[in-house]
């Protein structure tokens, strides 16, 4: 029932976000600096996915991050009690509906120690990207969870490149563009 | 939908709809400013308290408190607060009650005859100014800003007038966490610094009540240290253990507190302004522990102090919180027990044989040796739905709060038989809303 | 209790308390409960502030908790 | 001027700015992208996990919907009642007959009619916040919601910045005031012409809403099937326009008198007329 009309861009225009493309076309300076953000590249923290079917007690299936070889992954660990973690759902979950098709797999991990805690929070938020439970901190343990929420951000080669620790609003560009350059890696 | 029917109503309806829908999510996206994107982001809180003290027979005081916090999301917090007393009532002025009717004239008086008010107190009865009233307006703000993730500074400041009493404190503490943020220490300074400006000026000390001899302003100030350590013992138990020192120097004196001096038989000869010692230096170790179960939680504090006055005082406070089923109610008895030793200088009266040596003494009650015990119950209830935020909150608490004097020594001659150290007992109530 | 050995006592209690803990706490992701509003430290709440004042003025002692003196001229 | 782009609710969707710091329109263009994420990701009916499929779910038995479902809902059943049953939320169920594939497989009318009886808003049993959808039947917010998304993210956007502004999703947009250097100017694109003859219309302020059906319909002996359907008789409303677009103040109403002008088929034009409407209406 909808044509899209197409809303004419005046020539002076500049475009400095296209979400809907892999790269980003116009290198935006990243807000603030990133909180924390320990860039671990290549010479960074080194952990090998070789082994790497984790099957935490609790968790509904075990986190095959080897089958997800090939994509980026952007992990999070993450409870129902922190606040941080609360305000980087909307964000995830936008990321995980522009990055989806470019090859960027969301995948959560809740370590609630009761999980009806976090089913509450999830029936407000109806979020669509994974969510493993990891009540005991299995997962938590083997990625050195230090502080809450971490996100690991992993490249097509199941390496770690980004680590980071809490979530503010003034991160999501860096995070994005951090995301972004993974992507364009091949 | 016939055309030639009242279709411009249909316009109007439908506008009308759609401004039902519209205003209704904005309403709601003003409820929680930005829906969609920071739901839970709770940036700015409110903590507001409405409290009524009423003391037998003496004060009663009103005072709204309301504190606004700011989250900036990243440990930056800024938090603001202000509060107003409205106190009247009836003062006690210090004095012995008497065998024989006392007239004192108010503190704005300069002499028993020129004074604005005179009171007289009836025989056998704790002498007590009632046109007492005071009003008090103060300010407080205190700002954290994250240094690193795991070290933060506070810089805070307080400020109070009342019509004769200013006072400005600053302090500033900076804490760091330990272990995966299980140990916190903490460091804290403050400085006070206040100009009292007493109603008929300040009384030179001890001197003749009935010669009114009275000086301009006055100043005291203070500073302190304070080092605290929190620990999370368990998931559910977590302690604070505080050592604090301060140092006051300058005016200490209440300017409005005589001291009844009296004959061997015990009869009141005359009235002498009170005098404290220029400086005092306290010490003080405080532990609180919290405990928290499914529904329900508990909270023990001990404190103990001791103070270059030579006052030591105990403190021991329980609260215990109950939830009902949902989660959205609770109940909160409070019981807090206290105890002071006198102050060196106290003194329920001199006697006239004392003569000149007495340099420093207080008869005011609040120096004695007493216990008091507290009383109270909280009511809360959660009100999440209402205001889409899942900590807002309205509570009503009452506490009883009474003293009871110790070790009080019994007047001699006339004194006997009155009861030189009437008991305090207390009421507060007070309704809380918190957004 | 002397202030003399009030200091010993503190003294003594400051180190066991510091030195116990290494050992103690939880992983972060265990602060499920420590994150309740009714867990939190009564420092900063109003009922404290409203308490604080009321015993600054009835009584000699003050502070504990938080820094000392109660800003009015009520003690 | 700065522009977002982002896709949302199968469309390309953009978020023009007037302002000189680029962090404003970065973080701008992510509030809008995120609600209309949000509200596809809540309303769309391809999605499993949206509240659409919940209700899909719990048919046949009573359940109580969120704040924003229930304003949705209320808005549906005022439009019913306004359009006397021709605004339809539940007419989704329609589209098990019709398949608009361009080709000329027209549904016989027994399996049109099979499906009336699971047509009609006044059907489910709907007293805010509760809700009954009876077995079978579907709910579809298809025609209201991205226009509504568009109205969300302006307040959204609105609240926080105050220079001008344009939210355009997929052709659903709205502005809040000109730019200095003139009005917006916003192409209506003509259907299945090319895209570059579109008329351009100079917006002040206010949304633009366009329906048409220029790719979806059926072809049959010279006939062509739109794929606007009557609620009431289950079929493609004849003759009616290629393309309405209407202006109005909020995205929504446009969309709804957009919808209603197509729904109205020969007499879309009186029907814009008698409303009072600024419109734009291709046949």
């Amino acid at each position: 029932m909808k044509n899209p009309g197409q809303s004419h861009v005046p020539r002076q225009t500049q475009l400095i976000l296209d979400l809907t493309s892999a790269r980003v076309q116009v290198r935006a300076r990243s807000g603030g600096n990133p909180t924390h953000a320990t860039r671990t590249g290549l010479l960074g923290t080194f952990i090998a996915w070789t082994c790497c079917l984790i099957a935490p007690a609790h968790a509904s299936a075990p986190l095959d991050l080897d089958a997800l070889r090939g994509r980026v992954v952007y992990l999070d660990f993450w409870a129902s009690w922190c606040a941080p973690c609360r305000q980087s759902f909307p964000w995830m979950q936008a990321m995980k509906n522009t990055y989806e098709r470019q090859g960027l797999t969301v995948i959560t991990v809740n370590l609630d120690h009761d999980r009806a805690d976090a089913e509450r929070f999830l029936r407000r938020f109806h979020p669509d990207f994974a969510v493993q439970f990891d009540p005991q901190g299995t997962l938590a343990e083997h990625f050195k969870v230090t502080g809450m929420p971490t996100s690991v951000i992993i490249d097509r080669h199941g390496i770690a490149r980004f680590t980071h620790i809490g979530f503010r609003p003034a991160d999501r560009e860096a995070y994005t563009m951090q995301v972004q350059e993974l992507l364009a890696e091949k | 939908m016939q055309l030639g029917a009242d279709t411009r109503g249909v316009r109007r309806r439908l506008v009308a709809a759609t401004c039902a829908l519209l205003t209704a999510s904005a309403t709601r996206s003003q409820a929680t400013p930005r829906a969609s994107i920071d739901e839970m982001l709770s940036d700015w809180r409110l903590d507001s308290a409405l409290a009524y003290y009423h003391e037998d027979g003496r004060i009663q005081a009103i005072e709204p408190v309301v504190s606004v916090s700011r989250d900036f999301g990243d440990g930056e917090t800024l938090d603001l607060n202000f509060t107003f007393d409205s106190l009247t009532g009836s003062s006690p002025n210090g004095a012995l009650p008497s065998r024989k009717p006392q007239t004192f004239a108010s503190p704005s008086g300069t002499s028993l005859m020129l004074a604005h008010h005179s009171y007289t107190t009836a025989p056998g009865e704790l002498p007590v100014d009632p046109h007492y009233h005071d009003q008090r307006f103060a300010l407080g703000a205190d700002w954290t800003l994250p240094l690193t993730r795991l070290t933060r500074v506070t810089v805070g400041g307080k400020f109070s007038d009342e019509h004769d009493f200013l006072s400005v404190t600053a302090d500033a503490s900076i804490a760091h966490d330990f272990n995966d943020k299980n140990t916190t220490v903490s460091l804290g300074l403050f400085d006070e610094n206040d100009s009292l400006s007493p109603i008929g000026g300040a009384p030179v000390p001890l001197s003749d009540y009935a010669l009114f001899e009275k000086t301009g302003h006055k100043s005291k100030n203070g500073a302190g240290v304070l080092l605290s350590v929190t620990q999370v013992m368990t998931r559910t138990w977590l302690t604070e253990f505080n050592l604090s020192a301060d140092r006051f120097t300058g005016y200490l004196n209440d300017p409005y507190k005589i001291i009844s001096v009296i004959d061997d038989g015990g009869d009141t000869v005359g009235y002498v302004y009170e005098n404290r010692p220029q400086s005092r230096t306290r010490r003080s170790a405080y532990l609180e522990n919290r405990v928290g179960w499914e529904r329900a939680s508990a909270a023990l504090s001990l404190r103990y102090m001791s103070d270059s006055w030579g006052v030591h005082s105990a403190t021991a406070q329980l609260n215990l919180r109950q939830w009902n089923a949902e989660r959205d109610k609770y109940l909160e008895p409070t019981a807090r027990w206290y105890r002071q030793t006198a102050a060196d200088f106290y003194t329920p009266w001199l006697l006239n044989s004392a003569g000149p040596d007495v340099t420093v003494a207080s008869s005011d009650s609040r120096l004695g040796a007493f216990r008091a015990l507290t009383y109270g119950l909280k009511f809360g209830m959660k009100l999440n739905d209402k205001f889409g935020r899942d900590d807002s909150e309205l509570n009503l608490r009452v506490e009883y709060y009474q003293q009871t004097v110790e070790s009080a020594v019994p007047g001699p001659g006339s004194l006997q038989g009155l009861d030189l150290y009437p008991s305090l007992k207390a009421v507060l109530l007070e309704i809380g809303f918190s957004y | 209790m002397n202030p003399g050995k009030m200091n010993l006592a503190v003294i003594v209690a400051g180190a066991m308390f510091l030195s116990g803990c290494a050992s103690l706490g939880v992983k972060p992701w265990q602060r499920d409960v420590l994150a309740r509003k009714d867990m939190q430290l009564s420092a900063g709440s109003i009922d404290s502030a409203v308490d604080d004042h009321l015993y600054f003025s009835k009584e000699a002692s003050s502070g504990g908790r938080s820094f000392a003196g109660g800003g009015c001229g009520c003690n | 001027m700065l522009a977002i782009r982002f896709k949302a609710m199968a469309s390309p969707c953009e978020v023009l700015l007037h302002s000189p710091r680029r962090g404003d329109a970065l973080r701008l263009g992510a509030v809008a992208a995120a609600e209309a994420w949000r509200v596809e990701g809540k309303y769309s009916r391809y999605r499993d996990d949206s509240v659409v499929a919940w209700i899909h779910r719990n048919r046949g038995s009573e359940i109580s919907v969120d704040e924003e479902t229930a304003s949705l809902l209320d808005f549906a059943s005022h439009c019913f009642d306004i359009s006397d049953g021709l605004f339809d939320v539940t007419s989704g169920v329609l589209r098990r007959a019709w398949k608009f594939d361009g080709s000329n497989r027209i549904p016989d009318a027994a399996a049109v009619a099979r499906l009336l009886p699971l047509v009609g808003f006044d059907k489910l049993r709907w007293q805010s916040p509760r809700l009954l959808l009876p077995a079978d039947m579907e709910l579809d917010f298809g025609g209201i919601g991205k226009e509504y998304a568009v109205d969300r993210a302006y307040d959204l956007l609105a609240a926080q910045y105050a220079g001008p502004f344009l939210v355009n999703f997929g052709g659903d947009l709205r502005a809040n005031r000109p730019p200095p250097n003139g009005p917006w100017q916003v192409g209506i694109e003509r259907p299945d012409t090319d895209q570059t003859a579109a008329m351009v219309l100079d917006l002040e302020r206010g949304a633009l809403a366009t329906s048409g059906d220029s790719r979806r319909f059926l072809l049959k002996d010279t006939v062509r099937y739109g794929h606007i359907l009557d609620p009431r008789t289950g079929w493609p409303v004849p003759e009616s326009p290629r393309s309405v677009t209407v202006a109005a103040s909020s995205c929504t109403e446009a969309g709804l008198l957009s919808t209603l002008a197509l729904l109205h088929g020969a007499q879309a034009r009186a029907f814009l007329e008698d409303q009072g409407a600024r419109y734009w209406l291709v046949h």
